[in-house]
């Protein structure tokens, strides 16, 4: 048996590394790729204590994080294909006006 | 649970292995390779390729793609239910019109969904 | 034990390539780097019993979410971007956050470390059988958030549209 | 009709005279002179419109049977008995007539060789007569363009326009006389289709055409030296400068 | 159906709207090794997204000179270059050149040439359409009718081969008449074809031409109007599927032509699918007229008195019959030797590839397949 | 070791897939060449017997080229990819009661995950390639895959619906139980998945992605030698792969024709006598053979198909309760299902020599305008059935065959608003600025 201790850690581990990935990459694909791990830690721990209290809530949170992640990528990457298409970037730090 | 999954592993890693190792053997078993030059060059009719092939494309492909990923979660949220709606499990059956109800209002928000991108031309290709 | 070798050597995948996501210059490298840690991450999902979850990992996640991700990089033709710098300057705040988290976990297990570290996981067969018990909260207790989904579902179907295409 | 004047090209009083249809097309190559090559044979299809309003019928009916024997048009003077060798008679019936009226001076002969009729026309004027014959005359097809090297002639080159007319059946050759170097007007505005035929004149003849949408060679590639159907082409000097550049010697045979 | 691409040709240019990322086009090369350009054709394409904002053919891969080789042989010596044209129906080519030379010449052939040469003529036609029919349908995907197809013309060739004893690039003809005598089974076996042939038709027919994805394909794809047409120079097929009602066979009848009962099938719409039709209709009416030629071929001489030293004098002439593929013109200039002064060869193919363009601005990749197909061209006549 | 049976299993799998993959491309260029009045492959072997074999051996010996823009890491895992992805998929099919490497019990959800991460060896070979035409075409058979993904998906939804399980081996035992086969509860959700299945492997009449007369070769235009014989196994592999959950949904899995009808149990003896058919023709053929070793060759063919014809007779002529009879219907049930899955790529083949090539945006409109509302028109009418049935206590016939007609009522009005939509391309312009009820 794992310790649950140890899917914590994995998943403390997860999120620091898409945190990183947020704060210092410059493309912003990237940048919605480490959400995406981010929201993969969080999936790990609630899957993680559902095993452990013995029920599948966790699981159902977890099934709809991830619809959540679909709709999040489909809108964040339309967001950036409106965007790419105006300003020909994708990087964060030249998206810098409000309005276009 | 995860004794039944052990032989997929093992039929992944031999599936994936046989490939692999073909590809790597017979590397030292077939004639030199001697491409050189032209050889090389991606394919484009004969005539050199003009500027980068990694360009860019219809935007329908992401479309088509958005589309997919948003039906491709309906769809999943469908499997549980048909597989509820029906099962022999004891003590976890729907009853059929509530499982209908629950789904059927689903499905039409679907639908208004579908609906509304049949009518902007999102399902067009062109 | 075979859980123990399951999870160690998913978790370790999932980290690795957690980093190579973050660390790889070129996007579809990272692409492909987010997709081994996403099936790892399913990987783990199985060890825990959750094979619905699992599955839905696999299809949704890697099979749908990816797809789009790298249609958007090939369509968005990075390679020129591939040239420009990579990261920005803010490798300090990374580690800020990175050391926060690391010392609220370590925290966390030293107050409690008898209750949280060592205690197992409850045994499997209560969570079975696992499709049909996940399928039941779903469409009993949770049916309102799973009409609620599609609502979610098809504002983002209508926001993506609308945002990618150019005259609606 | 009525046009007698100067051997000079005066396209006004043609134009002035003409239906409304025909600036359209003389308006269509600036149109389409901006766009990059390759758009041109895109854009016939505006100075087609108009001259299917001038004369609807011509191209959907079907042309009268022909006379079986007869593919050319003249009743003229009778072909020559078979025993005769046949050759180039002059000609002179409604049609040169109507040619002749028209421009005058610019119709330097008209001929009958093997029943088949030839306008020897100015080259200046060519332009001008082309869409006459399009448009009056009904010529709707340009079947074919191309040159003849007479390279001993003062003017060296015919430059050959062959017509037809689906309401008439018949056909009419154009023949205008091309000096070395002399630019001639492109008819690629009445037929686009001589937007390739004209290329392909070009590459063969180096006849240069004035006002054509994309001037280069069409068969030959874009570094071809000399103009291969000219009578004084060689083909050896190519060869051997080739030779001589990739090679390093002096003569590949 | 027709409407739904309506900016073909004519139709005043393509209101073209932007789909891709950027406003930047991508060039898309096709050829000149590419499976569907039959043969060396290359086609620049601008594409928008996957559709054809504008489009530049690169001719010349092929070019051999044939007019310049010509002036340097003599009238005879130059016969068999013309096979090598359009090589899928070289009968064609053979007997244009030899009726221009004649005509040039003031000579005539003798009737029973003239009706011979008529049912080879016609021959090569259904040969030229079946191999276009076959290739076409693959282009489109369909990859049965081409050997249904190449069947029915190895029967064709089969009489090439017993007639002259080749079967492509035949020489079948002479300058005055024909070299050999139609062997004794000639109107045996092309009346077997014949009445096989009609059957054959509905076959290929039945495959394609009520198939739903062929139609969809087809309909509405690569439209060329009447004017549009004529403007552009085309003939043959492509031009009467465009609805004009023109075939030389009729209008300026040649060779023995105007003895015979056959139709002009027209098309209404100018599209791919009219043209297809149109052309299935020519290989029903070649049939017809091979049948009418065989009921009732003339005795007497093959070959008409022309001497063995040709020198036409000087002068010259057009003459063009109506080639599978359209009006095949020859132009001599003669100047009073033994070898031609200027050949010029006015190649259907060509003319009609000059179409291109504009019938497929507005279409998508796909359909550039169809509409290289559907004009039937030949590289070795394009390029000559 | 509880796992030797189906490591076993996995490795006769792994081993032999190629070889079947080869064979069925023979007999697909037989049958084409059938259908195309020419006999195909008949130089290495009797009648080519032996041409995959000569052909894997050329592959494999090919001169193996990486174009030099490619990204190498990429271009050489992408078959990689896709081989092992189609192949995974095969892990939870029942080829019959009692070979099955895994049975689970989201057997089916498990193997369309799989095989839906197929996908990316086609993107990334295309992208790794940097050709025009690789991207072009990996771009579009993605668009393709993923289009029919959907109606695929929801057509095996409807069929679930009906089993009530996800366990591959579940669904073939509620089908025995029901006495139908879902192809006659959901016929329309048959057809929506046939349609659908051809498309997901890339078979005309849509084989855009590999449409040579467009796209030369699609994504694996850059692709030689070895490596495109990996993406074709894995094509093939895929075929075999719909096949099967065709047959495990639709066609009873491995169920003989009328399973529980016990006075048709002498269609038992059809499989043991098709095989002695199937010998006794090649012994008829062996003494045709022009060389002695064809002769051989088509004798030993025959020999393998007595034995294979005895394997079969075996359980039905030993005594009662022995264990060989008790194995019958774990070999009864192989032949059906292999017969089923033969049976089922056939009719891939027999399209796809029939039909011209669909268009690209004719593709899509057929997938999104048409498949995918029908597909949940196909569920919402079989759930309506089922409710009926079970709610209001309506027999079960009636009550499916009413949501049948629905299903075909708006199939029907969906084909009809289709083509009027087809008809005025110029007039949607205007129905854009139209608003929209969402």
């Amino acid at each position: 048996m794992v310790p649950i201790g140890h899917y914590i850690f994995l998943s403390v581990a997860l999120l620091a590394i898409g945190i990183v990935g947020v704060v210092t990459r410059r493309n912003v694909i990237i940048i919605l790729m480490s959400i995406e791990l981010i929201l993969n830690a969080v999936n790990i721990n609630l899957v993680a204590f559902s095993r452990l209290v013995g029920s599948v809530e966790g699981q159902i949170f977890a099934i709809f994080i991830i619809t959540d992640a679909a709709a999040e990528a489909a809108v964040g990457l339309g967001i950036i294909i409106a965007f790419f298409r105006n300003r020909e970037t994708v990087l964060a730090d030249e998206m810098d006006i409000l309005k276009w | 649970m995860l004794r039944q999954y052990v032989p997929i592993l093992i039929f992944a890693v031999l599936a994936m292995a046989f490939p692999a190792v073909t590809l790597v053997l017979f590397k030292y078993i077939r004639p030199d390779s001697r491409a050189i030059g032209a050889k090389l060059k991606p394919y484009e009719c004969g005539i050199p390729p003009e500027g980068d092939a990694r360009g860019r494309y219809s935007v329908r492909f992401y479309i088509v793609a958005i589309l997919f990923v948003i039906f491709d979660v309906e769809t999943i949220f469908l499997f549980p239910w048909a597989v509820l709606f029906s099962t022999r499990e004891e003590g976890y059956r729907l009853t059929p019109i509530y499982g209908l109800a629950s789904v059927f209002v689903f499905l039409g928000i679907l639908i208004i969904g579908y609906v509304w991108l049949y009518r902007k031309g999102a399902l067009e290709w062109v | 034990m075979l859980d123990q070798v399951v999870f160690y050597f998913f978790a370790a995948l999932a980290i690795v390539s957690a980093i190579l996501v973050v660390t790889r210059r070129n996007a579809v490298q990272s692409a492909i780097f987010l997709v081994t840690a996403l099936l790892a991450t399913a990987g783990i999902f199985l060890n825990l019993n959750a094979e619905f979850l699992f599955i839905v990992q696999v299809i949704l996640y890697a099979g749908g979410i990816m797809v789009l991700f790298i249609f958007v990089i090939m369509l968005v033709n990075l390679d020129v971007a591939l040239h420009q710098v990579q990261f920005n300057r803010q490798w300090f705040v990374a580690l800020i956050i990175s050391a926060v988290l690391a010392a609220q976990v370590a925290a966390a297990i030293a107050v409690s470390r008898r209750t949280l570290y060592t205690m197992p996981a409850a045994p499997a067969e209560s969570l079975q059988p696992n499709t049909e018990r996940v399928a039941f909260y779903l469409f009993h207790t949770y049916v309102l958030p799973f009409e609620i989904a599609s609502i979610l579902l098809l504002v983002a179907m209508v926001g993506a549209v609308v945002m990618a295409k150019k005259r609606v | 009709m009525t046009n007698d004047s100067e051997e000079k090209q005066p396209p006004r009083p043609a134009e002035a005279e003409k239906p409304a249809g025909t600036p359209a097309p003389s308006a269509s190559p600036s149109a389409s002179g901006g766009t990059p090559s390759g758009e041109t044979p895109g854009k016939p299809a505006a100075p087609s419109a108009p001259v299917a309003a001038a004369k609807p019928p011509a191209a959907i009916t079907p042309p009268k049977p022909a006379a079986p024997a007869a593919p050319a048009k003249p009743p003229g003077p009778p072909p020559p008995p078979k025993e005769a060798p046949p050759k180039p008679a002059p000609l002179d019936n409604d049609l040169v007539k109507r040619y002749k009226a028209r421009f005058g001076g610019a119709v330097v002969e008209a001929l009958l060789d093997r029943k088949q009729a030839i306008l020897v026309i100015a080259a200046d004027r060519l332009l001008e007569i082309a869409r006459y014959s399009r448009d009056e005359e009904h010529f709707d097809l340009l079947v074919d363009l191309t040159a003849v090297d007479w390279p001993k002639r003062e003017k060296r080159f015919d430059l050959v326009l062959n017509l037809y007319s689906f309401s008439k059946n018949e056909r009419v050759r154009l023949k205008a006389l091309v000096a070395e170097n002399e630019p001639v007007p492109s008819v690629e505005s009445v037929w686009p289709t001589a937007n390739w035929l004209e290329r392909e004149v070009y590459d063969m003849f180096g006849i240069v055409f004035e006002g054509h949408s994309n001037l280069k060679r069409l068969l030959l590639p874009e570094e071809w030296q000399g103009h291969p159907l000219r009578k004084d082409y060689d083909i050896l000097q190519q060869d051997e400068a080739w030779v001589r550049e990739n090679l390093g010697i002096e003569s590949g045979q | 159906m027709a409407e739904r691409y309506n900016f073909g040709a004519g139709a005043g240019g393509v209101n073209v709207e932007t789909t891709v990322l950027g406003a930047d086009e991508i060039i898309l090369n096709m050829g000149p090794q590419h499976p569907s350009t039959h043969g060396v054709l290359r086609v620049k394409l601008r594409l928008d997204g996957e559709k054809v904002v504008g489009s530049e053919c690169v001719i010349g891969y092929l070019h051999r000179g044939v007019e310049k080789i010509a002036e340097h042989r003599s009238y005879q010596q130059f016969a068999p270059y013309v096979d090598r044209m359009d090589y899928v129906a070289a009968v064609s080519n053979g007997l244009g050149y030899c009726e221009t030379v004649e005509k040039l010449l003031g000579a005539e052939a003798p009737p029973r040439a003239r009706v011979i040469r008529t049912i080879l003529t016609e021959l090569q036609r259904i040969a030229s359409h079946l191999f276009w029919l076959g290739t076409h349908a693959l282009d489109i995907g369909a990859l049965t009718p081409l050997f249904y197809c190449l069947r029915e013309r190895e029967e064709i060739l089969k009489i090439f081969e017993k007639y002259c004893g080749a079967r492509l690039t035949t020489h079948a003809f002479r300058i005055g008449g024909l070299q050999y005598e139609a062997y004794d089974e000639l109107e045996k076996d092309t009346e077997r074809f014949c009445k096989d042939f009609d059957r054959r038709v509905d076959e290929y027919e039945s495959l394609l031409t009520e198939n739903r994805i062929w139609v969809g394909r087809t309909k509405g794809i690569g439209v060329l109007t009447a004017d549009a047409a004529i403007a552009m120079g085309v003939t043959g097929p492509v031009l009467r599927a465009s609805g004009v009602q023109w075939d030389i066979r009729k209008s300026m009848p040649y060779a023995a032509y105007d003895q015979y009962e056959f139709s002009i099938p027209t098309g209404k719409n100018g599209d791919t699918y009219d043209r297809y039709l149109v052309r299935l209709e020519e290989m029903r009416q070649s049939r017809k007229i091979c049948l009418q030629a065989i009921e009732n071929i003339p005795a007497g001489p093959i070959l008409g008195k022309v001497g063995k030293v040709l020198k036409p004098p000087p002068g010259e002439v057009y003459h063009s019959i109506e080639a599978p593929k359209g009006e095949l013109g020859y132009y001599i200039v003669s100047d009073g030797t033994t070898q031609p002064y200027r050949v010029r060869i006015r190649p259907p193919s060509l003319i009609n590839l000059e179409a291109l363009d504009q019938m497929i601005r507005g279409h998508l990749v796909a359909d550039v397949v169809a509409v290289i197909g559907t004009l039937d061209i030949v590289l070795g006549e394009v390029d000559r | 070791m509880p796992y030797v049976l189906p490591v076993l299993f996995a490795l006769v799998i792994v081993a032999l897939l190629p070889l079947v993959a080869g064979y069925i491309v023979l007999v697909e260029r037989k049958v084409m060449a059938d259908m195309q009045v020419r006999l195909g492959p008949m130089r290495v072997g009797p009648h080519g017997l032996l041409q995959p074999i000569a052909d894997a051996v050329k592959l494999l010996l090919k001169e193996d080229i990486i174009p030099e823009s490619a990204d190498r890491l990429v271009f050489w895992g992408a078959p990689l990819i896709s081989v092992t992805t189609a192949m995974v998929a095969l892990a939870a099919l029942p080829i019959g009661p009692f070979f099955q490497i895994a049975e689970l019990n989201i057997g089916l959800l498990f193997i369309l995950g799989v095989s839906s991460l197929g996908i990316f060896g086609i993107v990334l070979g295309g992208w790794a390639s940097n050709s025009h035409y690789s991207l072009l075409g990996a771009l579009r058979s993605a668009a393709q895959l993923v289009s029919y993904e959907t109606s695929a998906g929801m057509a095996i939804v409807g069929a679930l619906l009906l089993a009530g399980t996800l366990s591959t081996r579940g669904i073939v035992q509620a089908q025995a139980q029901t006495e139908v086969w879902f192809i006659f509860a959901a016929p329309v959700g048959f057809f929506i998945y046939l349609v659908a299945s051809i498309a997901e492997t890339n078979r005309a009449p849509f084989d855009m992605p590999e449409a040579e007369s467009e796209l030369v070769a699609g994504y694996m235009t850059e692709y030689s030698g070895f490596r495109w014989a990996l993406y074709f196994l894995a094509e093939y592999t895929n075929m075999i792969v719909v096949a099967s959950i065709a047959t495990t949904l639709f066609l009873g899995g491995w169920l003989r024709p009328f399973a529980s009808t016990s006075y048709l149990d002498f269609l038992d003896w059809l499989p043991p006598l098709l095989m002695a058919g199937v010998a006794g023709y090649c012994f008829w053929r062996a003494p045709k053979q022009p060389v002695a070793v064809q002769k051989m060759f088509m004798a030993a063919v025959g020999l393998l198909c007595i034995v294979l014809a005895l394997v079969l007779i075996m359980p039905m002529a030993a005594p009662r309760d022995s264990f060989l009879a008790s194995s019958k219907a774990g070999i009864h049930g192989a032949f059906w299902f292999l017969f089923k899955v033969g049976a089922y790529i056939y009719v891939f083949m027999w399209l796809r020599f029939t039909f011209p090539r669909y268009r690209f945006d004719q593709l899509m409109r057929l997938g999104w305008q048409f498949l995918v509302p029908l597909s949940i028109v196909n569920v919402m009418g079989i759930g309506v059935g089922l409710a009926l049935h079970r709610q209001l206590n309506w027999p079960a016939a009636p009550a499916l065959i009413l949501g049948i007609v629905l299903t075909l009522v708006a199939g029907a009005y969906l084909l009809a608003t289709g083509e009027k939509h087809e008809h005025p391309r110029v007039g949607e312009e205007e129905e854009e600025e139209t608003p929209v009820n969402a």
